[in-house]
């Protein structure tokens, strides 16, 4: 258990750093999903440990965040290159 | 288990300072994302599952997308249409 | 320390930081972060101080947050949706750090 | 009529109608919405004349009780601030039909396109907001007051920005201010919860002790509904706000939403809070009502523009409100109580009529610059005989709803030897005198034979209306009995009110 929560607090960090650094807007949004992943982990540590099942629900959750910010992300970045 | 509520509210509280005082907007809407996330663990942690969810899916991943749609438009140049003041509607 | 009084505490945090964006943060994305994060805080508040008065967790505040957060989300999209009708309208200056607000 | 669910009707009514007004085609949005406005009010009013026939009423939402469910309550003070809200409410529906409607005179396709989108924009948002309105008055609970205030709020800050143009930011502005104001309402009602474990308003005002806490409950909730009020120093979001939506709105905005704020306040006062915490708050409410009734009026006194003007004075009249805080508590029975709700409704009334002939004349100058409508006033008589009946009230020269709101306020004031709030009233009518009549004068000056401004024709029925409303306000100082007795339904500033009068 101690091992997992480890690994997960060095990608937590590993995408806070990737989030502050930069240096594209794309890194930066790698870094939120990066978190998003530590996020769902987190929460699968924690449904072990308070031996609260339905966490694992939230997880899941946590898993299709991503999709929405990507689709977000990218739908930005194909307006903002739109030929003027 | 003390260690994880002041570890995850402080990464918190850093993440909301970060998300107002950044100077680059997108790496602020980031941020704000990351720390939708965060609350998100925080629910979990508190026992709230059910708002756990709807903070991922709402307060992160729909406020998220809303944010990321503006500063798109306000990467365009500003429209055409309906410069100036308008007023016939007083 | 019981551990939702750090969660009690934590949400004044975001409270105070909501209350310094929307003062002073003059960017009108900005400040709308603002308030999202203000009432984060008003919900974490909620939530910590509600498992002080009860043994374990309560239905009524997290019935609240989640109403909270709904509302939280269309008042949002609202206020996004003017910041970008102002950018239309009246152009760049009128969103930025030195607007008119 | 004591099994039928009045209560819900007089939400849902308006609901369905913005539902019906959403789901028509465009074209048919002014027709639907006019009719759920006659509808709504008609609900509104038969709830009324329910509550003032058999007493105050409760509902059980789907017939769950108050820890878990929802559950309405109406007494006098509620069914009186419903009544206001079907009035002013139905008349501006009336005159709202004709002012969106006259704009399709220029012929440019674009333009009747926008105009066609924001007139059904209007119709959906208003029944929006009138539904969340009666849901304000009807809530017994604190955590529905947020919702339903939340809702007043973000409908009204869409509505200020269907003007468009320099309406925005103003818009803006004010979505700042409702959000800020409303999540410190809801701190306020956490810091209750925590004390006192139940969110409904009569269970939460037996059980809440004073303390500490109850009393940092109490500032933030009086710090985020003054603001939403626009009480003295926070009233700076209030005048570009109601001065730069389309006229309905102003009027809407002016005698209806900010009563709702007003509305919550009284509750908590009354029912909520022990005197021992709310009575030196009060007091600085007072004070700071002062301060507003002479500032405002003095700003209004000041201004180039007319609705600007008439936004002023309502930051004016918002410090009458606030003198109940100082006053309600200390007299005699419900005398203080009863003038801060009369002055409410006679406001409603009288602000309403000012904003929509404001509206009215501004149509037909092209602009509202004050000076340079001299002259005007003989053409537009209506109009301007409209703004008038609403400045009688506002003076309070009798007869008139002011004048009766206002001796309620000396008479209680005198009673508990407060001068300077005898004084502070006297000046404020004076003042309001002040600005209306250097209004009327202009107007009806004698034209300047050159350059006298020309006029487009305005439909009638704006004129009409702001005169049926005028005429309202006064006739609310000629027949005060009712209203004044309708208060008293189920005795809502009473000691008796949390056990004697359950139904």
């Amino acid at each position: 258990m101690i091992v997992v929560a480890a690994l997960v607090l060095g990608s937590f960090s590993a995408a806070l750093i990737r989030i502050w650094r930069g240096p594209s807007g794309a890194d930066r949004m790698m870094g939120a999903q990066l978190f998003g992943s530590s996020g769902a982990a987190t929460v699968l540590v924690l449904a072990a440990m308070l031996e609260d099942w339905s966490l694992i629900d939230v997880a899941l959750v946590f898993a299709s965040l991503a999709a929405v910010t990507v689709v977000a992300f990218v739908e930005r970045t194909e307006r903002a290159s739109m030929p003027q | 288990m003390i260690v994880f509520d002041v570890v995850l509210m402080v990464t918190l509280w850093v993440l909301a300072v970060g998300a107002v005082s950044q100077a680059d907007l997108f790496k602020s809407v980031v941020l704000f994302v990351t720390m939708g996330v965060v609350v998100a663990v925080a629910w979990a942690r508190l026992g709230a599952a059910d708002l756990a969810m709807v903070e991922v899916a709402v307060g992160a991943g729909i406020t998220g997308a809303l944010f990321l749609n503006t500063l798109g438009h306000l990467e365009q140049r500003p429209g055409e249409r309906g410069e100036g003041e308008d007023t016939s509607h007083l | 320390m019981i551990p939702s009084q750090i969660y009690v505490i934590a949400g004044a945090g975001l409270v105070s930081v909501g209350v310094f964006a929307w003062v002073v943060r003059r960017h009108l994305v900005r400040r709308m972060m603002g308030v999202n994060i203000l009432s984060t805080g008003v919900f974490m508040m909620l939530i910590g101080g509600a498992r002080r008065v009860e043994g374990g967790p309560d239905g009524v505040p997290q019935a609240m947050v989640l109403t909270g957060i709904v509302v939280a989300v269309s008042a949002t999209a609202l206020g996004l949706a003017l910041i970008q009708r102002i950018y239309d309208q009246r152009g760049e200056r009128s969103v930025e750090e030195r607007g008119p607000m | 009529m004591r099994g039928l669910p009045l209560i819900s009707a007089s939400i849902w009514v308006p609901l369905l109608g913005a539902l019906f007004v959403s789901l028509w085609p465009r074209r048919y949005a002014a027709r639907c919405g006019i009719g759920a406005s006659i509808a709504s009010a008609a609900a509104a009013l038969l709830l009324v004349v329910a509550v003032a026939l058999s007493g105050p009423r409760r509902e059980r939402l789907g017939g769950w009780g108050a820890p878990a469910g929802i559950e309405l309550w109406i007494d006098g003070f509620s069914a009186l601030m419903i009544a206001m809200t079907a009035v002013v409410g139905g008349v501006v529906s009336v005159y709202a039909l004709a002012y969106f409607r006259a704009k399709d005179s220029s012929g440019d396709p674009q333009r009747q396109e926008v105009e066609g989108r924001r007139e059904a924009y209007f119709w959906r948002i208003w029944l929006l907001v009138w539904a969340a309105i009666n849901g304000v008055f009807a809530s017994a609970d604190l955590f529905n007051l947020y919702v339903t205030l939340e809702v007043v709020g973000l409908g009204a800050v869409s509505l200020v920005a269907l003007a468009g143009g320099r309406a925005l930011p103003a818009a803006m502005r004010y979505l700042f201010v409702t959000l800020s104001g409303s999540l410190l309402y809801l701190l306020g009602v956490v810091l209750i919860y925590s004390e006192v474990g139940t969110l409904a308003l009569f269970q939460a005002g037996e059980s809440l002790i004073a303390g500490t806490l109850a009393q940092a409950a109490l500032v933030v909730m009086v710090v985020g509904l003054a603001l939403k009020t626009a009480l003295f120093p926070l009233h700076f979001w209030l005048p570009p706000a109601h001065a730069d939506a389309p006229a309905a709105v102003s009027a809407l905005l002016s005698a209806l939403v900010i009563k709702v704020t007003f509305y919550i306040l009284v509750r908590l006062w009354v029912v909520v809070f022990p005197a021992s915490v709310s009575q030196p708050v009060g007091e600085a409410l007072m004070l700071l009502g002062l301060i507003a009734v002479i500032w405002g009026s003095w700003r209004a006194l000041r201004q180039q523009r007319l609705k600007m003007l008439v936004a002023y004075s309502t930051v004016a009249q918002v410090g009458y409100l606030f003198l109940v805080f100082g006053l309600g508590p200390r007299a005699d029975g419900s005398a203080g109580w009863q003038a801060g709700a009369y002055f409410a409704i006679s406001h409603a009334c009288a602000k309403g009529a000012m904003f929509l002939a404001a509206g009215a004349i501004a149509r037909a100058v092209g602009h509202d610059q004050i000076e340079e409508m001299r002259g005007v006033g003989a053409r537009l008589a209506l109009p301007f005989f409209a703004f008038g009946l609403g400045g009688i009230s506002l003076m309070g020269l009798p007869p008139s709803g002011g004048y009766v709101s206002k001796w309620l306020f000396i008479t209680s004031a005198a009673a508990t030897g407060d001068v300077i709030v005898v004084i502070a009233v006297a000046l404020g009518g004076l003042l309001a005198a002040a600005y209306v009549f250097r209004v009327l004068a202009l107007a009806f000056e004698r034209a300047p034979r050159e350059g006298a401004p020309s006029l487009r024709p305005i439909p009638a029925t704006l004129g009409w209306s702001a005169l049926v409303l005028g005429a309202v306000a006064v006739a609310l100082g000629l027949a005060a009995g009712a209203p004044l007795a309708l208060l008293e339904v189920g005795l809502p500033f009473g000691q008796s009110l949390a056990e004697g009068v359950t139904p």
